[in-house]
């Protein structure tokens, strides 16, 4: 069963992408996120039982979240794509389905400041705590006073 | 019995251990006392950076500033530079800050016209983070350890 | 009978947590009832600082995410570019850059070795292991010209072709250090103590490994069979038979004999690219070269493949056009993937590194909680984790 | 001798009180000026031993072959700023270092250098010396707790859990040897041996290895040396020790590695009495009076046959768990050493 079959089975709208080394990009309604990892977790075919990386991305108009997962099974990798609205960018976390995710998320909020809905515990993981702003956003201009050693 | 053999195989470990241990005793030390005995490195080995120069003293740079652009560092590379009567260019400031520089070799492998190398001099412990900015005197090698230093990188190219 | 809670902060300044990682546990006792890590005193922002840096300013820094096996940062980087730009690697760049990886690998696991024990109380390991790394970090030396930062690779293959004679230093090594690894094994394999402090601690499950996403040895002690150079093959290591070893238990014991086995093997595996290296040690190649001299591309001495490749790609040159890419190479501790996002210009505009650390570390107050103070130690040195790949 | 020394008092027109106060302090005199040497010795040994296990040079600075490095560290430790954490307990901050130096001192004096060379020939030497080198572990307890550090309070508590469990195996193998002389007294124990075949560690062999080990934890050295893993605890209980509070840390915990050595060699190897029976010195009829150094010689060399197997076992062996520790003593060394000391009992009834 192709990625294909398996989407439409499930009637979910899934746009496909490809990278570079010509690997698919499934471009993934944010809503239907947790659906489509579930489902590609637990489907006995696929078995989609690691998450490797989350990846977040800010593409100046929008945020996107890149998540790529391994089947150790059957040995393929998968890459899903969501976007998410610059304003307001919440996603829903995957802690529940991968522990892996946990970490990660959190670093994606550090540096670029999507939040994830339903996640443990979200807080900055690399940065100190009291540190303003998102460095990997596009528009972040280091404004923090403490920081003006920094500049030389 | 279980335990006995447990005992048995544990402390035939340790002897085997302790025997292999012994027997470095009678191994030479590995040790390299520095500052008297110093290791023995090829040409390849990245110390600071250097100019090389010509038969006439002068350096080969043409202030072409590719190194500063691949500079992983940003500006530690300063150039300034005229041309002369003759078109030629005239080098008036080379200065490199060896304390920020991380020795990657990138401005070496840029440069047109090799006038960048780096030099097999790694012993570059100073009193004073000033003193290692490294102006076009301190830069400069002779033309004879220039030479010497490129027969040895082109031995094994 | 309930006793007071001891809070205990280890790290970021300890002898034993490999570089700056903060673990704050509580201790009942010997016992461990919580644990949590806390990171981030290495950040270095080395995805931030890709974004103001070219692809050529950018690469030396890759070295530096993981200091002890920089060639497999430097490797994911540059097959990134190279995938983004079209460009070919010559056979005989992927040869070098296999066997440099593999040297690396080897280097990486005797210092890990040798800490591992020095975390469990055990001095002279260290030493024995350190000289053995020295070995290897001269081998590396020699090539590249520097000991760990070795920014050797660049895109489309790497710097420079061997010197005279390294290829026969690099066999010798790999003749000697089967007998040196034999030696570790008396000293430790069966010894008691070590079987005590090492077996049934720390157990990583099959489904708790995937589930964190722990790669590498790690995971391979844990029995699952993924290694990133046979499942995702790249550079030449298709051209390769090699094992891939791997254990049950998935304690600290079946780590340490993974990495053990994975040490050999790579042994081996340098061995086979010693003998089938394109053009042969370079003493022989441009005696070659120069009879030959046809400059043929499909020539065997002076032709594309053995040609390391010399073109310098010109940084203010090198355009890559919007698109993106994700590279996974198997480093020393895992799976270490490189994702880069090209917009146009001569800057990547994101660069993300996911390393295995950064996982191993998430992982870490899950084994060590209700186990004893001193297993803290033996988990972490046995997942083999470098604290600047974990902050970046 | 006695009269000799009161001579010169007499001479020096000086009271004869002080004589005969003074009479009785010499041999510790002696001995402390013997144990601070042999303090700065073994330090130098152990780093050049291990140095040598460990294909290093080992310390080659200061001196011929760094002779007299030890001595370069002992007076920069002297010259360190003495410093006391604010919020510790000052007096047993300060009184730590002295009592767990002081019983590592006192107890030289019971050891037999040579035949009747000793300087307290108590009739339970054995006893006193046991009962005094346990004294110590006092030290590092309020060293722990005084200093206000969680790692010194963990690596205190350790020390003294420790040193108790081996307590008793350690005293049941010297009960071993106390049934086999039938004296406390170590000058007798020693003397009672005679040659070779007349050793304890042959009919009470699991004695000496249990001995050993206990030594070897009693010591807190490798395997044992829990108290003060420095991967776990960063130094233990003398973690916020400086300059010469912690060199008393550092010359007590040598010291005491002689003494428990050299009560090994007298317990189970002989002691002071020559390997053959008969001495070198002993045959030659004028200098019969100083075979004492002969004597000597044999308990000094015995001695360091035994530091240096201490020594070698530290570069082999990695460290026990603390759960671990506690269950070898209770579990194995323990019951060992009742079973040796009933196999030694029923040996000296059938056999001895």
């Amino acid at each position: 069963m192709s990625f294909e079959e398996f989407f439409n089975r499930h009637e979910l709208n899934i746009i496909q992408e490809k990278d570079a080394s010509d690997n698919d990009i499934w471009l993934v309604n944010q809503n239907d996120l947790l659906k489509v990892c579930e489902l590609l977790k637990t489907d006995r075919l696929f078995n989609y039982e690691m998450l490797l990386a989350l990846i977040g991305l800010d593409c100046v108009s929008h945020f996107e979240v890149l998540y790529s997962f391994y089947s150790v099974k059957n040995h393929k990798k998968l890459f899903l794509k969501t976007v998410l609205q610059k304003e307001n960018p919440v996603v829903e976390s995957l802690c529940g389905l991968y522990s892996s995710a946990n970490w990660h998320e959190r670093e994606c909020f550090d540096l670029l400041g999507i939040e994830f809905l339903n996640h443990p515990k979200l807080e900055r993981i690399l940065l100190p705590k009291d540190w303003i702003g998102h460095p990997l956003r596009k528009d972040y201009k280091e404004e923090d006073e403490r920081l003006s050693w920094n500049r030389r | 019995m279980e335990l006995i053999k447990k005992i048995i195989s544990g402390i035939i470990a340790i002897k085997n251990g302790m025997e292999m241990i012994a027997k470095h005793a009678f191994r030479p030390a590995i040790t390299i006392q520095y500052p008297e005995v110093k290791d023995q490195f090829n040409a390849r080995l990245r110390g600071h950076i250097a100019l090389t120069s010509n038969e006439d003293g002068t350096s080969k740079c043409i202030d072409c500033k590719s190194c500063v652009r691949v500079c992983p560092c940003g500006d530690l590379i300063k150039i300034e530079s005229h041309k002369d009567a003759e078109g030629n260019v005239k080098i008036d400031k080379f200065s490199i800050d060896l304390g920020r520089c991380i020795v990657c070799g990138n401005c070496v492998d840029i440069c047109p016209k090799s006038a960048l190398i780096m030099s097999n001099n790694y012993e570059l412990a100073k009193y004073d983070k000033e003193d290692l900015v490294f102006d076009l005197e301190d830069l400069k090698l002779s033309y004879e350890e220039t030479q010497h230093l490129l027969k040895e990188l082109e031995k094994d190219l | 009978m309930i006793t007071e809670e001891l809070k205990i902060n280890i790290g970021p300044q300890h002898p034993s947590t490999h570089g700056v990682l903060r673990l704050v546990a509580d201790l009942d006792g010997e016992y461990i009832r919580d644990i949590e890590a806390k990171i981030g005193y290495l950040h270095r922002g080395m995805e931030k600082l890709a974004e103001s840096r070219n692809y050529h300013q950018y690469l030396p820094m890759v070295d530096r995410i993981d200091y002890l096996s920089g060639f497999f940062n430097s490797a994911s980087f540059c097959y990134a570019v190279e995938g983004l730009a079209g460009i070919k690697v010559p056979k005989r760049a992927e040869y070098l850059r296999l066997i440099t990886m593999e040297l690396n690998r080897i280097s990486s696991h005797l210092l890990w070795l040798g800490t591992f024990l020095l975390d469990l109380g055990a001095t002279s390991p260290l030493f024995y292991c350190l000289r053995e790394r020295e070995e290897i970090v001269k081998i590396l030396e020699n090539l590249t010209g520097q000991r760990m930062m070795y920014n050797y690779y660049c895109f489309g293959g790497v710097r420079k072709d061997m010197p005279d004679g390294w290829l026969g230093s690099v066999r010798d090594f790999c003749e000697s250090f089967p007998a040196k690894i034999d030696d570790y094994e008396k000293l430790i394999t069966e010894n008691p103590i070590f079987l005590e402090r090492t077996k049934g601690v720390g157990v990583i499950s099959q489904e708790m490994a995937l589930d964190f996403g722990i790669t590498g040895a790690n995971l391979r002690a844990s029995g699952v069979k993924f290694d990133a150079r046979k499942n995702m093959p790249y550079s030449v290591y298709k051209d390769f038979n090699f094992d891939i070893p791997i254990h049950q238990e998935g304690d600290c014991y079946a780590r340490y004999q993974v990495r053990l086995l994975e040490m050999r093997e790579s042994c081996h595996l340098i061995q086979k690219a010693i003998t089938r290296i394109p053009g042969g040690a370079s003493e022989k190649l441009k005696v070659k070269r120069t009879n030959c001299g046809c400059n043929k591309p499909e020539c065997a001495f002076c032709g594309d493949e053995t040609k390391v490749f010399f073109k310098k790609t010109n940084p203010l040159v090198l355009k890559i056009p919007t698109s993106e890419i994700t590279t996974f190479v198997e480093s020393s501790r895992g799976l270490s993937t490189c994702y880069v996002r090209a917009n146009g210009t001569n800057m990547p505009d994101r660069v993300k590194w996911r390393t295995p650390s950064f996982s191993a570390t998430q992982i870490l107050p899950e084994l060590c909680k209700g186990g004893l103070y001193a297993d803290i130690m033996a988990i972490l040195g046995s997942l083999d984790i470098v604290l600047p790949e974990v902050d970046r | 001798m006695y009269d000799f020394y009161l001579k010169i008092f007499k001479y020096l027109s000086l009271p004869k009180l002080i004589g005969v106060i003074t009479w009785p302090v010499i041999p510790f005199a002696a001995i402390a000026a013997l144990m601070i040497v042999l303090v700065l010795f073994l330090v130098l040994l152990e780093r050049k031993f291990l140095a040598l296990l460990t294909i290093r040079k080992g310390p080659n600075r200061v001196g011929p072959n760094g002779l007299f490095q030890t001595v370069a560290d002992a007076i920069k430790l002297l010259f360190k700023e003495d410093i006391i954490p604010a919020n510790a307990n000052k007096i047993l901050f300060t009184i730590a270092p002295v009592v767990f130096f002081f019983p590592a001192m006192v107890v030289y004096g019971l050891i037999p250098f040579a035949h009747n060379w000793v300087a307290i020939n108590a009739s339970c030497g054995l006893l006193l010396m046991l009962a005094i080198s346990a004294i110590s572990i006092l030290g590092l307890l309020s060293a722990g707790w005084a200093s206000n550090n969680k790692y010194s309070m963990l690596g205190a508590m350790r020390a003294v859990s420790q040193a108790i469990s081996y307590e008793l195996p350690l005293v049941l193998s010297a009960l071993s040897v106390v049934v086999l002389s039938g004296t406390m007294n170590l000058n007798k124990i020693a003397f009672g041996q005679g040659n070779i075949f007349g050793w304890y560690i042959f009919p009470s062999f699991f004695g000496f290895v249990i001995f050993l080990i206990c030594t070897l934890a009693e010591l807190n050295r490798v395997p044992f040396d829990l108290p003060e893993a420095e991967s776990e605890l960063v130094s233990g209980y003398n973690t916020e020790y400086s300059g010469m509070k912690f060199a008393l840390f550092f010359l007590a915990e040598y010291a005491a590695l002689f003494v428990y050595s050299a009560l090994i060699v007298t317990l189970f190897l002989g002691g002071y009495s020559s390997p053959f029976g008969g001495y070198i010195l002993g045959l030659i009829p004028y200098i019969k009076k100083v075979v004492f150094l002969e004597q000597a010689f044999w308990l000094m060399s015995k001695t360091f046959a035994i530091i240096l197997l201490i020594m070698w076992i530290r570069a082999t062996l990695p460290r026990l768990r603390a759960d671990q520790l506690m269950s070898f003593s209770w579990k194995f060394l323990l019951p060992l050493s009742f079973l040796n000391l009933l196999f030694v009992a029923l040996f000296k009834y059938f056999i001895g």
